[in-house]
């Protein structure tokens, strides 16, 4: 349904948003290389008789940088017959770019040894000449200059191809199940522990007549956790609206105080009591970790929530809250996919959603078979990650144990695939 | 249309970052809209003090309970604004960093912001105790693991670690205590963290596709609003 | 409040006041704006002592910092965020005529008019403030979560989930088996070093089984019974021997905090120990 | 004074320990601010009063510590102090005591630092920590400062075949060729030990991988506590020892002071912010285990009622 909405759009507003694509299809960072102008001292020394004597550089060649936007050109040489580790006299190198012909300017100090730089400052409309000068403790001295070379730009970068292939597949699967599960599918998902216990945790508070405090993390709206612990305050909403519960969710990012009034409202308005809902449920504190939490800490002996949600990104005032949260006695259920706070949730609260049942949460609580089905996605994705690392452990044991080539061929294969390139 | 302008807005962006990453001339996209939301974000800078002005005001005229705090509050807000907008006290003037040495702004920031965020941050020493006296007790297997590895490791932290396992000898000297402790960082521990971390990979790929195609959508909020 | 309660905030008061002479007439010589100085050093001790106390139970002194805290550090950050990112960032992107205002180098290069867009996102957020037309303030929400979306779904498929698979590739039978010199050998350094054959070999195997474990865990489309079940179980205790170890290990950071605040009012305000 | 004081502290620790401990078999809960009042006096007392626990030095620490007391005197020994304000107060006191200790043994000591922010450090710690307590010490004669070089591990490389063409002078413009140490030194080649002192990047690792591996240089390193795990796989072979974090210097300082009697006032802080830390520890688990004894004594006394 959405998707067909969807294309209805684009085909009426896309004019709207005209501007968003020109100033994505433009490289802004261009405009800004230039500045990587030369910080340095640009004048030659000008060796004389009494001056410590070098070889410069050979071979000095400049090629185009593979996949870029012509911002990069590679250069090699042949380091200087003086440079160390031989006892030379060469003491490091300096790269030199001429522009159109204009004057050469210093774009890069490198220790000896060195062989190769990739320059970072070019642009596709110029064209450049380089050279390298090898640098005694008095005198420099210039390579042969190399032959002039414009940038190349490269609409596709061929060295992600294995990580578009993984985005695909992954990604693929989440699409595909979702899709499946919009076509009336019956789709299996296991019981979550946790989640299971938000309905009762909202209910205790209903019963006691105390509010339910809602934490979503100290981070903005550019986290995923944020964003995961909105959908699920988006589901727990739609609770405390029929049950007519108080809800107070501090924030400490205006932005997420935003989308948390709006996913508020939405939920009192599908209830049918809009005019229950108030802005007050949801307050701006202060962006500084440490105030949040001690307002929050503050709000939580005063008002003593019977429920507490702590569900998004968490530092280390992870176990404060938590802390606090049981001294009041409140149900907590906190989840986080931060893996070094996880610890302490799982100390201090009734119930942790860990890492990835974070962002399962909402799918679940949902009980969309659209959102269901993104959770089968997910799986594909581990059954890839399992069947892989079998792969991978059998390959490397084999390949180490007996030298067999074939399995360090497999090996490598797998460790290209799985780069991070 | 309300929600539908923003829902494209958002399938748009995010479909057109993934993309980017295999462009080289759209490489720079990320980067820029990181940089827009620094900006966007301190715009919402305005709309966050404008709302705690509002609370705390409210608070005060409708004399609600502990309402003589929000004068602190106000006060507190007011004074850092003006001291930081105006570089009061900046030895470099206009031109010079906010934070320069000598300035109020600075001053403020190492006597009062300073050690409330620290004392703050170390009322964890006295949760962390607290938290391992309640959390880790022997009531299952799963609790009893999360108690011994945690005990192993606070031993090893101490002389008495290396003490009560001296009699082991060198040859099986992983046994002891403190090295018993370095072992279950660098194993076990480092395959729990890793198969958090693939499952957090997944969760947030899926996140985010739900999130481009529209699937979760309540942060929007609702149509007729 | 009780009359009780008056009375203890008074005496604190007093004794802090007293405190803060004593500091002062202590920095006299030392420090040229001695009772200035005095009064930052006490007021420091005050809010310090005031957030401990929280841990005694909520009270006056306790909400005073906490409200001070609040207001201070709201300001504090919208300073700098209007500094650093509004006047350094943006209006040198924006307006050589403003630029030249706040003195911040105009570099008519980075001139760039792209950047008007988050500023009108950014004024559609405060629309938000006005009565009506708040919904307008979903376009700039609806950028935002289209970004983040969009940056993560590569940066964590790329390094929590890719990375985290390639580095699982590890030997079962520990690195070059093939140089083993027999059973002794094998078992002769049971350490942490490297020439601890068998304990590395344990470590990778635990490893392979952690994370496969683990991940059986997580999946969420199969009843955890029977094998499967039996995996989930171990990779629960792997995950619950991980959160056991990586909260002793915090222990010892959290008490070096403490270490420094009292170290703190100790040395700096009371002189105490030097 | 400070002993009596410590002992009143410890007694009333390990006495309301004690206590709560034959409490805590009647099955009847801690309150939490109980906790942290044995947290707070864990924490404070040893601060007022300086308490040191004997530390028994692990193998790691002892390799570092033997290397050192067994190499003659006049060898030659690096010291990079790796690291930044930041990181100082967790590795400053390893740094220190590992100074101390070579000069001390008539070590001819280079003091060096791969980090830009290092160098004013490596300065003032020189002046205000380390040679105060060695005034028969001569400059270029006995130790070294020869600062930073920019390059990270480009610096090691280069003086792994020649110091002169990375350091033509040392921190005061002085030429190596001028300094007596340098006399015979070439390369690192010709170091009898280089320690590094550091957490990040460049490091005690790049020390390892760019200098002790291809130059067959003895190299000990000391770091802080998170990093150290990861150094392990190194030992025995391609490093000396490791110190890890504020206990490796505690264990360092307190094996100086048991072992060189020169060394018995010398300040140990290390050992000084160890306290604190195995008080409150000990007092950790100490409330795991009554709360364990709560547990079991509470769940014993429910079967008795059925």
């Amino acid at each position: 349904m959405i998707i067909q909405k969807r294309n209805k759009i684009t085909k009426v507003h896309w004019l709207l948003l005209l501007p968003l694509l020109i100033c994505v299809s433009t490289p802004l960072v261009a405009a800004q290389s230039g500045t990587s102008a030369n910080p340095f001292d640009t004048t030659l020394i000008v060796p004389d008789t009494a001056a410590v004597a070098a070889e410069p550089v050979t071979d000095l060649t400049v090629a185009d940088h593979r996949y870029d936007h012509g911002e990069k050109l590679d250069l090699t040489w042949v380091p200087s017959a003086d440079d160390p580790p031989v006892g030379g006299t060469v003491v490091g190198y300096r790269v030199y770019r001429i522009a159109d012909g204009s004057e050469p300017v210093l774009v890069a100090e490198l220790p000896p040894g060195t062989n190769h730089h990739t320059d970072e400052g070019t642009s596709a409309d110029s064209s450049y000449v380089y050279f390298v000068t090898s640098v005694t403790t008095s005198a420099e001295y210039e390579s042969a200059r190399t032959e002039a070379i414009v940038p190349n730009v490269e609409w596709l970068n061929f060295d992600k191809k294995y990580l578009f292939l993984l985005a695909l597949i992954v990604g693929g699967s989440v699409v595909i199940f979702i899709e499946t599960a919009r076509r009336g599918k019956k789709l299996f998902v296991r019981k979550i522990a946790g989640l299971e216990a938000v309905d009762d945790a909202v209910g205790r508070a209903t019963e006691m007549g105390r509010p339910i405090l809602f934490i979503p993390g100290i981070l903005d709206m550019d986290d995923v956790q944020t964003l995961a612990g909105l959908t699920i305050l988006g589901r727990i909403s739609r609770v405390i609206a029929d049950y007519d519960t108080r809800i107070f969710m501090p924030v400490s990012r205006s932005l997420v105080m935003t989308a948390g009034r709006e996913t508020i409202k939405a939920a009192y308005q599908t209830a049918g009591r809009p005019d229950k809902y108030s802005d007050d449920m949801v307050t701006y504190v202060t962006d500084e970790q440490f105030g949040y939490v001690a307002a929050v800490d503050g709000i939580m002996v005063r008002e003593k929530p019977a429920t507490v949600f702590l569900l998004g990104a968490f530092f280390a005032e992870s176990l404060i809250l938590a802390e606090t949260g049981n001294y009041i006695g409140a149900i907590q259920i906190a989840g986080t996919a931060r893996p070094a706070q996880l610890p302490f949730f799982i100390a201090a609260c009734d119930f942790t959603l860990i890492g990835e049942e974070l962002f399962a949460a909402s799918a679940y609580l949902s009980n969309e078979p659209k959102a269901l089905g993104s959770l089968k996605g997910q799986d594909v994705g581990k059954a890839i990650a399992m069947a892989v690392i079998i792969l991978g452990v059998v390959a490397v044991t084999i390949g180490e144990a007996w030298q067999v080539g074939i399995m360090n061929d497999l090996t490598d294969i797998l460790r290209a695939i799985f780069s991070t390139m | 249309m309300k929600r539908q302008i923003p829902l494209f807005i958002t399938f748009f962006v995010g479909a057109l970052l993934i993309f980017s990453v295999f462009i080289p001339p759209m490489e720079s996209a990320g980067e820029n809209f990181t940089l827009f939301f620094d900006i966007i974000a301190v715009f919402a800078f305005f709309l966050g003090g404008g709302n705690l002005l509002r609370v705390h005001i409210t608070k005060l005229k409708r004399r609600k309970q502990d309402w003589p705090f929000s004068i602190v509050t106000i006060a507190g807000f007011a004074f850092m604004l003006t001291v930081g907008i105006f570089k009061i006290g900046n030895p470099g003037g206009i031109a010079a960093s906010v934070t320069a040495d000598g300035s109020w702004f600075q001053e403020v920031f190492n006597y009062v912001l300073t050690p409330l965020q620290s004392t703050m941050y170390a009322l964890l020493a006295f949760f962390v105790a607290s938290a391992s006296y309640r959390a880790f007790r022997a009531k299952n297997r799963e609790a009893t693991i999360l108690l011994i590895a945690a005990f192993i490791i606070l031993l090893g932290r101490t002389p008495f670690g290396l003490m009560v396992t001296s009699w082991v000898p060198e040859s099986l000297s992983v046994l002891q205590i403190p090295n018993l402790a370095i072992w279950i960082m660098n194993s076990p521990n480092l395959a729990g963290q890793r198969a958090i971390i693939i499952g957090i990979g997944l969760g947030v790929v899926s996140m985010s596709l739900r999130l481009i195609l529209g699937v979760e959508r309540t942060y929007l909020g609702d149509d007729s609003g | 409040m009780r009359r009780s309660t008056y009375i203890v905030m008074a005496v604190v008061l007093v004794l802090f006041l007293v405190s803060w002479l004593l500091k002062s007439l202590s920095l006299d010589g030392t420090s040229e704006n001695y009772v200035l100085q005095g009064f930052l050093i006490t007021f420091s001790a005050f809010l310090t002592l005031a957030v401990l106390s929280f841990l005694y139970k909520d009270n006056p002194f306790y909400k005073f910092a906490e409200h001070l805290f609040v207001g201070v550090s709201a300001a504090f950050w919208m300073c700098l965020g209007f500094w650093t990112t509004i006047v350094q960032n943006l209006i040198p992107r924006l307006s050589e005529g403003l630029a030249r205002f706040f003195e911040v180098p105009p570099q008519p290069g980075e001139y760039n008019f792209f950047f008007y867009i988050p500023v009108i996102l950014g004024i559609l957020l405060l629309m938000r403030l006005a009565p009506k037309g708040g919904w307008i303030s979903r376009w700039p929400l609806a950028f935002i979560v289209g970004t983040t979306a969009g940056l993560n779904f590569i940066r964590y498929l790329r390094s929590d989930f890719i990375k985290q698979i390639s580095n699982t590739f590890v030997p079962l039978l520990g690195a070059q088996p093939h140089q083993w010199q027999g059973a002794g050998h094998f078992f002769s350094n049971i350490d942490l070093s490297a020439s601890g054959q068998f304990v590395a070999m344990i470590s990778n195997w635990v490893i392979f089984i952690g994370v496969f474990t683990g991940l059986i865990y997580f999946y969420f489309s199969k009843e955890h019974k029977g094998a499967f079940g039996a995996g989930s179980r171990v990779g629960i205790w792997i995950l619950m021997l991980t959160f056991g170890a990586s909260f002793g290990y915090t222990v010892m950071g959290r008490i070096s905090l403490l270490v420094g605040r009292i170290t703190f009012l100790f040395r700096d305000w009371l002189e105490l120990i030097s | 004074m400070a002993n009596i004081g410590i002992i009143i502290s410890l007694v009333i620790i390990f006495g309301g320990l004690l206590a709560l401990l034959i409490r805590s078999v009647k099955s009847k809960e801690v309150d939490r601010r109980v906790i942290f009042l044995f947290i707070f006096v864990a924490v404070a007392a040893p601060i007022l009063f300086p308490v040191t626990f004997s530390e028994k030095a692990s193998p790691v620490v002892k390799a570092i510590f033997n290397k050192v007391e067994s190499l003659p005197a006049g060898s030659k020994v690096l010291l990079s102090f790796d690291f930044d304000p930041a990181m100082a107060p967790e590795v400053q006191p390893m740094a220190n005591a590992i100074s101390r200790h070579c000069l001390y043994k008539g070590h001819k000591v280079i003091f060096m630092s791969l980090w830009a922010t290092g160098q004013a450090l490596l300065t003032q710690s020189l002046q205000d920590f380390i040679l105060p307590g060695f005034p028969e010490k001569r400059n270029a004669v006995d130790w070294v400062n020869i600062g930073y070089k920019a390059g990270n591990e480009g610096v090691l490389n280069v003086i792994i075949t020649d110091f002169r063409k990375m350091f033509p002078t040392d921190v005061n413009t002085v030429p190596l060729d001028s300094i007596k140490i340098f006399d015979d030194i070439k390369s690192c080649k010709d170091l009898d030990l280089v320690v590094s002192i550091g957490g990040g990047k460049p490091g005690p690792k790049e020390w390892i991988l760019f200098v002790g591996d291809p130059g067959n240089v003895p190299i000990g390193v000391g770091t802080a506590a998170v990093v150290a795990p990861q150094l392990y796989p190194y030992y025995p072979a391609q490093v000396v020892g490791i110190l890890g974090g504020v206990k490796g210097a505690a264990e360092y300082e307190y094996t100086l002071k048991e072992t060189h009697s020169r060394f018995a006032d010398m300040d140990t802080p290390g050992l000084r912010m160890m306290g604190p830390q195995t008080l409150a520890h000990v007092v950790i688990m100490s409330f795991i285990i009554i709360g364990n004894i709560i547990y079991i004594a509470g769940r014993r006394r429910e079967k008795k009622r059925r």
